[in-house]
């Protein structure tokens, strides 16, 4: 039996025992049937529960989970141990979070869809408001004829001064993540910066258009409103999320990889451009989608700073400017026509399912970016 | 395309209020007047194709203080300027200061949402009482004893008000305070009292919509926008009046001005007690509230070409047909636009 | 308490790769058998499969019978937890836990088990796990302090500490002693003897002299070439290994004129 | 040797662009610095009628701390509330796609829970009204019958459904995806070897989260949160739109309370002279009230700061 | 163009930590120099400081004198990034880019640093540093691979290809065979021997074989105790360390009677 290889089989060798019947490492775990078997169990007897209780979707649905949850966690305890028990109650929970939290994703959007589809059509996506005025609203009600004015100089608004946003955010914010973490590491300075950054998280966005508006009033005049203004607002809210999100991603570079470059001769501000910045990439692109994500949608910074339009301005540098959520806003509370705010509400409710479609196509857009320059992790 | 309206085809330059001015006019103010300043602004435009009007309603006070600032060339408010503003006004438009011209009026509609009722008859001391929730069910004996031929339900009463600071709410409340002053013992101001603990909402849709979801709700909106809630006939003297553009614009017809304004200035006091039958008293009057005079010939002639346009009797029904606001009265129209012809040019 | 592993005409793969073929080995309990063999034969893919720690790798899976004293590992409703609390692991790059202190990293393993222990028990299983490493005199007078700010080789003994902390029947050994000077890995050397009156070890080792010092039983693997899998060559005695091997590539290989 | 043959060696364009870069990175940091001080000075100076006031002047009569106090609460209260439901489900939901969904499903769920990001305020508290509160009501109605011996569950409830719970809930939603989003990525990034460290010493899942995972991202999940807050503390829109406001009361399911922002949104247009400063004087409030929270955060995480996962 | 390296009673320290204490040693051009001793000695610490690598480490620094051919490494206007291209080195644990395939690790310390290079020069440099590092036959099908896809000994001949591709005066290793299986280790070894004829290499080693074979010189490094600092006990001609040591500890140590 001394000798052997795999051609040779392993007659040669021990004789394998054969396969217990009774596989002790298998003893006390619960057969796969179990626990659907437990589901079951959990959603009658809550239905039954809610029934007692005058039968609605919302009790049952709580009530089974419930049930299910703790029948699941106690059974699995009992049979397959505690810890085993701690761990299918925590993965259970941990579902439960997530359907939980796709709950109100799902209402939002069906929301939204429900009542953005009938608005979305390529008259509203290629007009602006210009010239619609109560009375054409009064008009196509009463002749029933399809909604007139589109979100066409919102979209254009949206997009520049999120643009100029990212442009002014984006830089600053990571050069002050990369001082953070590559430079200012212990100094008194860098502790300053990011407790500050993060109190700047807390500034209400309407007290950051304030400032802006301010700030510009102090050097171009009282009437400075424009799009650029609004830009700088939203950086102020932009910046602490892109250094925050930035920051975390730079911290958890390994220094091997940074010792590697160093010790090729390779200089500092290119390591952290080349090798640093690139294994980070793909969370520094969510941090900065998730900050636009968190500007795109703001009202109040942009109507102190940009005004409201309804025609085309394609010019951040002079004049107002609309954004959709500005032109949502004020389609809601001051609807063109207060007699028939239906068309205004329909307008509002496209223009909030385009927003969304368009911070979906960002979404993918940074998860390109992200997918290019990753660390290629496949082994 | 920046002209959505070209197919629909409405709308030429066949306006009267033609007057080849050029520029761009800036105003902020009240959000109530967005309906028909937008109208406004697209007459004046069609009129006038080298001239543009902008209006950001931020709100009246935010209007007013970037027009004291210098923000804005005119501001639109459901107030009039206050006396300090009055004085601040002299830094920006010189030491005649500003002038305030109702532009807009609306009546303030009491609306509510109960199965079955249209209409209803209350007199001052019951809607004071009904806001203060001193009344709680619509059978309440107050409530029947004014309206014997309706079937009142055993629905309690939930009052719906703004929750943000509002013309709307100050114009309500200087009524009830004017009309029940013995029920309604609180500061007029335009934030609801909070000693008053109810359901509220934000802006003009806020309310309507909530109370439109809620039976047995009532709350005071701009009647243009109660949509299909039903109203409250308000007691004048002796009589029920029923709310009407008409009957709001006679509560202008017996205001008064405001005590020590300067000649051009057309702030009105109303007289929210009046029983003159026919009168609906709770309305609102907006202004716009100009320079005495502006710094450039271009500036001061497109803002009176502008104040000219929206007191014109064009300019008033195109907003109405817009906005739903009741008209300014004819004679209101002529002193106002002794005023705005008086804008001079600063030297 | 020792237990033996067989290994049954065993394939692992990662994804679509066939990256071990065709391995059938019988490991004994109370004895330390060792694998050597050339840089990505899959040594460290086949000594997973024995944990099924291979499974953490995404795609990562196996064909063929591993039974623990007659156990399958792979067999229907075996949970992977109960297969690795029985038999442990040491990595080959030293991992030890960076958010815990030196104490901590050894009861990390002991603490899972959610059994109370004494402050004193525990105290006394820090020193002997750490004595077992050879690392205590070191540390000793900062056992409170991270695990991170050692040496790599003070760290990988940290790593060896906690696995024995939690008293597997069997362990297994990428390459513990790649980062350790020779002290130290004789040390470790001497543990491994002590071990083997009680477990079963398996030792992954590129040093020959390691392998013929330590282990009683050794198996040789190898790969034809890139893209090829790994396979089993030779296995049997280590002195046989060594003096007398039967497969011309284990003869190059263990004297070094391999290639 | 007099002549270092390094020193002049060196490319002097290279140690240019060393210091033009780190010289950038410094000056971005100290425009943030700046930044937030013209902010800070900004709202003191526009404050500043506040203090001097009258009492009787300011809204309430008596005095700006009475006026503040009651939606400094409020504003407490509805950023606890979102904290509070958002913390656990935002870990739980990073966790999810980090480490129990199939990868194959992962990216697309990390990217729809993206999604509620993008939302704009005035939508959420459009649904929060319109969708979210009406569908409460039964529930309040449940927890005043069943709970309303607890105060903040003290009946009789909303009928609106547009308490102080629902714009807490609006909240969370709002937060969600910022925390999950953050936390997903670090959770991502958690050393394979020392997740397989504790995978082989026999923890469960969860148990590997416990030893390796969490301790990693602690700090992480730290500014997650806090940017989290962030959010919470300064929304204005949803909470004007959905909240039925009043004076401080402890039920959470009766019409009452305020908040900060919503206060600041609600109050603007119309805000003018004293009134106006009073709101920033709020506002200055509520940035102090994040310095607080943001000052309590940083010393958790510096305590741990010796057993951080970095390095 | 090799160089040599005078070190002049160097003190290394980490904050107020004193890690190596009075070093003197002159590492002589064209040859290799081996540094052995117990772990935590400050073997890799003292290498650091050869190409100023110990600085970016938070509160690394030294007192003394380091001089490469006469130029003082410390010296004021002299940057450590210039030392650095001169001085290349090797690490214990293999750290190729995860977001570079192969083929750009390989040039990365050309690339990084922004240099033009034609394609088919690139290719060749490629091409020779994988072969020198004995891994070309291994990736040349997958060089737009990842790097981090291959196995540790892999990774750890790519970072070395990686190093002698940037063609330095001084090539630093530390530990570089401590991941590789002896195929891989005796190739290097050969490499370390053709590097020799035009290079100074200093390698860290607990392979006392290796230290015999590949070296030249040898340094022993050792430390009193916990807390002590590392210092250098002997240097001296490899053979006469081996069969000769002077001191009674570096006698017992490469004995492996230490303890
Ligand atoms: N996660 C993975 N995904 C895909 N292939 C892998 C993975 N890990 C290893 N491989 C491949 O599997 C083969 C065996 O690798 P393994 O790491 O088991 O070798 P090894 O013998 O342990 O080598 P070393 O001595 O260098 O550690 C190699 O070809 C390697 O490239
Ligand atoms: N970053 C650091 N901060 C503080 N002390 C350190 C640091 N790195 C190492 N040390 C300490 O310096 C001493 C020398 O460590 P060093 O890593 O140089 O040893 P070594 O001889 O290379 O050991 P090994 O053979 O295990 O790699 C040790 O006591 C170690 O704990
Ligand atoms: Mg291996
Ligand atoms: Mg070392
Ligand atoms: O017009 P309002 O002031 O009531 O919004």
């Amino acid at each position: 039996m001394s000798t052997m290889t795999t051609n040779q089989s392993n007659m040669a060798g021990r004789p394998t025992p054969p396969v217990r019947k009774r596989n002790s490492l298998a003893k006390g775990k619960l057969p796969k049937w179990a626990i659907w078997a437990i589901a079951a169990g959990a959603i009658i007897i809550g239905a039954a529960a809610s029934t007692l209780t005058g039968f609605n979707v919302a009790s049952f649905a709580i009530y089974s989970a419930l049930i299910f949850l703790v029948a699941a966690s106690v059974i699995t305890s009992a049979v397959e141990g505690k810890r085993r028990g701690k761990n299918a109650m925590w993965t259970y929970l941990i579902y439960a979070a997530f359907i939980v939290a796709v709950i109100p994703l799902v209402s939002v959007l069906y929301t939204v869809l429900e009542k953005g589809m009938p608005g979305m059509n390529a008259h509203f996506l290629f007009n602006s408001m210009n010239g619609v005025t109560g009375a054409v609203d009064n008009e196509s009600v009463a002749n029933g004829a399809p909604v007139v004015g589109g979100a066409y100089h919102a979209v254009v608004g949206t997009l520049l001064i999120t643009l100029w946003a990212t442009l002014i955010s984006v830089p600053v914010g990571m050069l002050t993540a990369v001082y953070l973490v590559e430079y200012g590491q212990g100094k008194a300075l860098s502790k300053a910066i990011t407790f500050f950054v993060d109190v700047m998280t807390g500034i209400p966005s309407i007290v950051a258009g304030l400032f802006a508006a301010a700030f510009f009033g102090m050097i171009l005049g009282p009437n400075a409103r424009m799009g650029i203004v609004a830009a700088v607002a939203l950086s102020v809210l932009m910046i602490p999320t892109v250094v925050r999100s930035t920051e975390e991603m730079l911290k958890i570079v390994p220094n091997e990889l940074r010792e590697a470059s160093f010790a090729l001769g390779v200089r500092r501000w290119r390591t952290i451009l080349k090798v640093v910045i690139p294994t980070a990439i793909s969370g520094i692109a969510s941090g900065v989608t998730l900050a636009i994500a968190r500007v795109i949608g703001e009202t109040a910074p942009i109507l102190v700073t940009a005004g409201i339009a309804s025609q085309i301005n394609m010019n951040v540098f002079a004049n107002w400017m609309s954004t959709l959520p500005t032109f949502i806003y004020y389609q809601i509370l001051t609807p063109t026509s207060p007699t028939n705010i239906d068309p205004s509400v329909q307008r509002a409710w496209a223009a909030a399912l385009l927003l969304i479609f368009m911070v979906m196509a960002l979404n993918l857009l940074a998860r390109l970016v992200a997918s290019i320059f990753a660390p290629k992790k496949g082994r | 395309s920046d002209s959505p309206t070209a197919a629909a085809g409405s709308e030429g330059a066949e306006t009267s209020a033609a007057s080849g001015v050029t520029g761009t006019l800036t105003g902020i103010g009240a959000s109530s007047q967005n309906s028909a300043m937008e109208a406004w602004s697209t007459g004046f435009k069609a009129a006038n194709p080298d001239a543009n009007v902008q209006y950001s309603p931020d709100g009246s006070g935010a209007g007013r203080e970037a027009f004291l600032a210098g923000g804005a060339q005119f501001a639109g408010s459901d107030a009039y300027l206050k006396e300090d503003e009055a004085a601040k006004a002299k830094e920006v438009c010189g030491p005649e200061g500003a002038f305030n011209i109702p532009a807009y009026v609306s009546p303030i509609a009491i609306a509510f949402n109960l199965e079955g009722v249209e209409e209803i008859n209350m007199d001052a001391a019951t809607i004071a009482k009904v806001f203060k929730k001193e009344i709680t069910k619509w059978n309440d004996e107050a409530i029947a004893k004014q309206n014997p031929d309706v079937e009142l339900p055993d629905t309690a009463i939930t009052v719906v008000h703004r929750n943000d600071e509002s013309g709307t709410t100050e114009n309500f409340v200087e009524y009830l305070k004017a009309a029940a002053a013995d029920v309604w013992t609180y500061d007029v101001s335009g934030d609801w009292p909070s000693d008053i603990q109810s359901e509220n909402a934000k802006g003009t849709s806020g309310v309507v919509s909530t109370t439109t979801s809620t039976d047995g709700a009532i709350t005071y909106a701009d009647f243009s926008a109660v949509g299909n809630l039903s109203t409250v006939n308000v007691k004048v003297g002796e009589d029920y009046t029923k709310i009407s553009a008409e009957a709001a614009a006679k509560a202008l017809e017996t205001a008064t001005p405001v005590e020590g304004a300067a000649e051009n200035d057309l702030a009105l006091d109303l007289e929210r007690d009046t029983s003159e039958s026919g009168t609906y008293p709770i309305v609102l009057v907006s202004y716009h509230i100009f320079c005495s005079s502006y710094k450039d010939q271009a500036t001061a002639d497109l803002v009176k070409a502008f104040g000219n346009y929206v007191i014109s009797e064009d300019g008033q029904k195109t907003a109405q047909a817009s906005a739903g606001n009741a008209p300014i009265s004819a004679a209101i129209a002529e002193k106002a636009k002794k005023s705005i012809d008086g804008i001079t040019v600063a030297e | 308490m020792a237990k033996r592993i067989d290994v049954n005409d065993l394939n692992v793969y990662y994804s679509k790769f066939l990256a071990v073929e065709g391995v059938s080995i019988n490991i004994e309990p109370k004895s330390v058998t060792a694998f050597i063999g050339p840089s990505g034969c899959g040594k460290s893919t086949f000594l997973r499969t024995l944990n099924r720690m291979h499974e953490v790798i995404p795609g990562g899976r196996v064909e063929g019978q591993v039974l623990l004293d007659g156990d399958d590992l792979y067999g229907a409703g075996v949970d992977p937890v109960t297969v690795r609390s029985q038999i442990g692991m040491v990595f080959q790059r030293p991992n030890p836990f960076p958010t815990m202190s030196i104490k901590d990293n050894v009861l990390a393993g002991v603490k899972l088990n959610g059994q109370k222990i004494s402050k004193s028990d525990a105290d006394s299983l820090v020193e002997k796990s750490l004595r077992g490493a050879n690392l205590w005199n070191e540390v000793k007078d900062r056992l409170d302090k991270p695990g991170s700010g050692l040496s790599g080789g003070q760290q990988q003994r940290l790593c060896i500490a906690r696995t024995i902390a939690v008293k597997p029947d069997v362990i297994l050994m990428d390459e513990p002693c790649s980062a350790l000077d020779p002290i130290s890995t004789l040390a470790i050397e001497d543990l491994i003897n002590e071990l083997k009156n009680d477990y079963t070890v398996v030792i992954v080792t590129h040093n020959m002299q390691q392998a013929a010092r330590v282990s009683d039983r050794t198996a040789f693997f190898n790969i034809a070439g890139t893209g090829k899998p790994g396979k089993l060559i030779e296995f049997n005695d280590t002195a046989a290994i060594f003096s007398n091997p039967e497969q011309k590539a284990t003869e190059d290989y263990v004297s070094g004129r391999f290639g | 040797m007099t002549a270092n043959a390094l020193t002049s060696k060196s490319s002097t364009s290279g140690r240019a662009g060393d210091k033009i870069f780190s010289g950038a990175a410094l000056g971005a940091g100290v425009l943030i610095l700046i930044t937030l001080f013209a902010v800070a000075v900004f709202l003191l100076i526009q404050a500043l009628p506040t203090f001097f006031a009258d009492p009787a002047e300011i809204s309430g009569g008596e005095g700006f701390f009475a006026y503040i106090w009651p939606i400094v609460i409020g504003t407490v209260i509805a950023a606890a509330i979102a904290l509070l439901i958002a913390t656990p489900i935002g870990i739980g939901v990073a966790l999810f796609i980090s480490h129990f969904a199939p990868r194959k499903v992962a990216g697309p769920l990390g990217y729809l829970i993206d999604l509620l990001a993008a939302i704009p305020s005035v939508i959420y508290g459009a649904w929060g009204y319109m969708v979210l509160a009406p569908a409460l009501v039964p529930g309040y109605e449940w927890l005043a019958k069943n709970l309303g011996f607890i105060p903040i569950f003290e009946g009789p409830a909303s009928q609106t459904g547009k308490t102080m719970l629902t714009a807490g809930i609006v909240l969370a939603v709002m937060v969600l995806p910022i925390i999950t989003s953050l936390s997903r990525e670090i959770f991502l990034q958690t050393p394979k070897l020392h997740e397989e460290a504790a995978l082989a010493l026999g923890a469960t899942r969860w148990e590997m989260i416990t030893t390796a995972v969490i301790p990693f991202a602690r700090p992480g999940i730290i500014s997650a949160v806090m940017l989290g807050l962030g959010r919470a503390l300064g929304e204005t829109m949803a909470v004007a739109l959905v909240l039925s406001t009043g004076n401080l009361i402890p039920s959470l399911i009766k019409t009452g309370n305020q908040t900060i922002a919503a206060e600041i949104a609600l109050n603007f247009p119309e805000a003018f002279g004293l009134r106006l400063a009073e709101l920033i004087a709020a506002g200055l409030v509520l940035f102090l009230i994040t310095l607080v929270v943001n000052m309590i955060a940083r010393g958790i995480i510096a305590r741990h700061k010796e057993f951080s996962g970095a390095n």
